[in-house]
């Protein structure tokens, strides 16, 4: 049980530190955002896993943790690139932008 | 040790977010980078838990994680808002 | 049965916060039911009497499946963070889904910003924008094939 | 050379800092230093039952005052009144937004863009999950780290997040101003029935049971949910005000 939950903490703490790496060394802003809520959700995941080998009568909030995580990281990328791409000039080796038309005139007022 | 080697990676994530949070040429990388940094801090807290043997420091991940989803909703809104007119 | 469903999300919600100790399931039963009836009319959860099989195809099938997917892409990412001259060509594209609940959309949508080399930016009717690093298709049934059919399917079947 | 100054000062601080936790110069090890020499011995014994046993978590009863950590046995307990004065500082401060930006027929600002899908659907899941922690937070102030106060900001951040993530959404404000007002009457009734029974405002009257359960500490539970309440109908009364204008 400890070799178990000692090799998913350190998973997890790979996966972390591939999360900074991504955000570091990815070349544009949507990259990023890939990278990061990949790699830091597979990072929370597991690292949470590990300690709820080490101390089993936790599951039930470590269980919250990871739902909450696994609804809100993904939600919030895609508001950000959303946000992002309303904003920002897009990177300019893109192949194909299908968006262009569609929030053109998405003004509210 | 074990405790070392995972919060020396954990740090070294939570570095390089740091990096790209000074660095980011426009708004929305220094975003991005917060809201990665802010998964990480939670990871962190919850490993505190663990190392502490006490879980009342997962409350504590359970809330920083929600005003850190927040912030980054917040932060999302008003860059569509501030920038988004051009 | 809206209330029903509200009650019940609540109180699993407060269960998993208090765990399973007799006085807190008394007092989590009675602070749900409160908050039921004032807030049931904002929310709208839905809840129908197939919910315990859906829940179970929902585990069995769905979260190998989507954690398989995970692990792939984060060695996807972790390929091309470690050598940064992979070619690659991004895009924007659409494609369309056939599932009708909001829920089920909002399922799908997550769970391809976290399979490889996709982040899901917007969904509009049974459109969704998706940003990819690697476009293989020209039309929106190709991208769909290559992006989100294997969810498509399971999420088919659960929220049928 | 401005930001390798800067960088240098940096570095040596660290350095002084790590250097001062190492060797002990500044603060004494916990468990170490005799509380003896700086206070006095009436105040470190204090119990007014004469009662100065040593208080187990699960175990002890009849303890002067319950709960299990001291922040909330000061903030709620000793220092109620304190506490009093404090949610009608919030109070005022709510009631000054609301004068300066309150008009009789208001409608909800519509945001630059409309929001994301996503945020729209998702926004609902989540929230019954962060209604639900403040909550937790507030009715488990006398156990855990917490309390009224962030379990109530907590509560006014789920209806933030719905703010935000619907354009059409507004509150029912007239609820709230009598949640409020309830919250606030209910506070300063339990205090008068403390005056009446036991002879000071606010005194527990109420049993303290068994520290560390989750029926226990006397009125501090009740006190912390009402605060609770106060405090995040008074946000979000400060949230909507700042989110709604003027019908045209």
């Amino acid at each position: 049980m400890e070799i178990v939950s000692t090799v998913f903490m350190i998973i997890g703490g790979l996966f972390y530190l591939l999360g900074g790496l991504g955000i570091l060394r990815m070349p544009d802003t949507f990259d990023r955002i890939q990278a990061g809520t990949k790699a830091t959700t597979l990072g929370a995941f597991s690292l949470l896993i590990g300690i709820t080998f080490a101390h089993p009568d936790w599951w039930l909030k470590i269980l919250l943790i990871i739902i909450f995580i696994v609804l809100a990281n993904p939600i919030g990328s895609s508001v950000l690139a959303k946000a992002a791409y309303l904003s920002f000039e897009k990177p300019s080796n893109l192949v194909t932008d299908e968006l262009e038309d569609v929030f053109g005139g998405d003004t509210n007022d | 040790m074990i405790t070392i080697i995972v919060f020396s990676l954990v740090g070294l994530g939570i570095l390089f977010a740091v990096i790209r949070l000074l660095k980011g040429p426009t708004a929305a990388d220094r975003v991005v980078s917060l809201d990665t940094f802010n998964v990480i801090v939670i990871g962190t807290i919850a490993l505190l838990a663990h190392v502490f043997d006490n879980n009342l420091y997962l409350d504590i991940a359970i809330v920083y994680g929600i005003l850190a989803f927040l912030e980054t909703i917040v932060f999302a809104r008003y860059l569509e808002g501030h920038y988004g007119n051009r | 049965m809206k209330y029903v469903a509200t009650f019940l999300v609540l109180f699993v919600i407060y269960i998993l916060l208090a765990g399973w100790v007799i006085d807190e399931l008394i007092l989590g039963a009675v602070i749900a039911l409160i908050l039921t009836l004032i807030i049931a009319k904002y929310v709208d959860y839905k809840i129908d009497y197939l919910l315990p099989y859906r829940l179970l195809v929902f585990i069995v099938v769905y979260i190998p499946v989507f954690l398989w997917q995970l692990v792939l892409s984060n060695l996807n990412v972790a390929r091309r963070v470690l050598s940064i001259d992979i070619p690659v060509n991004p895009g924007f594209v659409k494609i369309k889904t056939e599932l009708k609940g909001d829920f089920a959309k909002l399922i799908l949508a997550n769970s391809i910003t976290l399979t490889p080399g996709t982040l899901s930016v917007d969904v509009k009717g049974d459109t969704l924008y998706i940003h990819t690093i690697d476009v293989k298709g020209s039309s929106i049934e190709e991208n769909t094939e290559h992006i989100s059919a294997v969810f498509e399917r399971i999420l088919g079947v659960v929220f049928k | 050379m401005k930001q390798v100054l800067a960088f240098i000062f940096t570095l040596i601080v660290g350095g002084l800092m790590i250097l001062s936790l190492n060797n002990n110069a500044l603060f004494t090890e916990y468990g170490e230093n005799n509380p003896e020499d700086t206070y006095s011995d009436s105040y470190i014994d204090r119990d007014v039952r004469d009662n100065n046993d040593d208080v187990i978590y699960g175990e002890s009863e009849g303890l002067e005052s319950a709960p299990a950590n001291i922040v909330t046995a000061i903030v709620a307990d000793y220092r109620s009144f304190d506490t009093l004065g404090e949610i009608t500082v919030l109070f005022i401060s709510s009631l000054g937004v609301a004068l300066l930006l309150g008009g009789k027929k208001k409608e909800r600002m519509a945001l630059n863009y409309s929001p994301n899908f996503m945020l729209r659907i998702g926004s609902r899941a989540l929230f019954g999950i962060i209604l639900m922690t403040g909550v937790f937070m507030a009715v488990h102030g006398h156990l855990t780290p917490g309390g009224g106060f962030p379990g109530g900001t907590m509560i006014a951040s789920s209806l933030l997040l719905l703010y935000l993530a619907n354009d059409e959404f507004r509150t029912k404000v007239q609820g709230f101003k009598l949640l409020e007002s309830f919250a606030g009457i209910a506070y300063v009734a339990i205090g008068l029935a403390g005056l009446y029974i036991s002879g000071y405002f606010l005194e527990n009257f109420l049993p303290t049971g068994t520290i560390g359960e989750l029926f226990s500490a006397g009125i501090i539970p009740i006190i912390y949910v009402l605060i609770g309440l106060k405090v995040g109908s008074e946000i979000t009364g400060i949230i909507d005000n700042f989110l709604t204008e003027e019908a045209l």
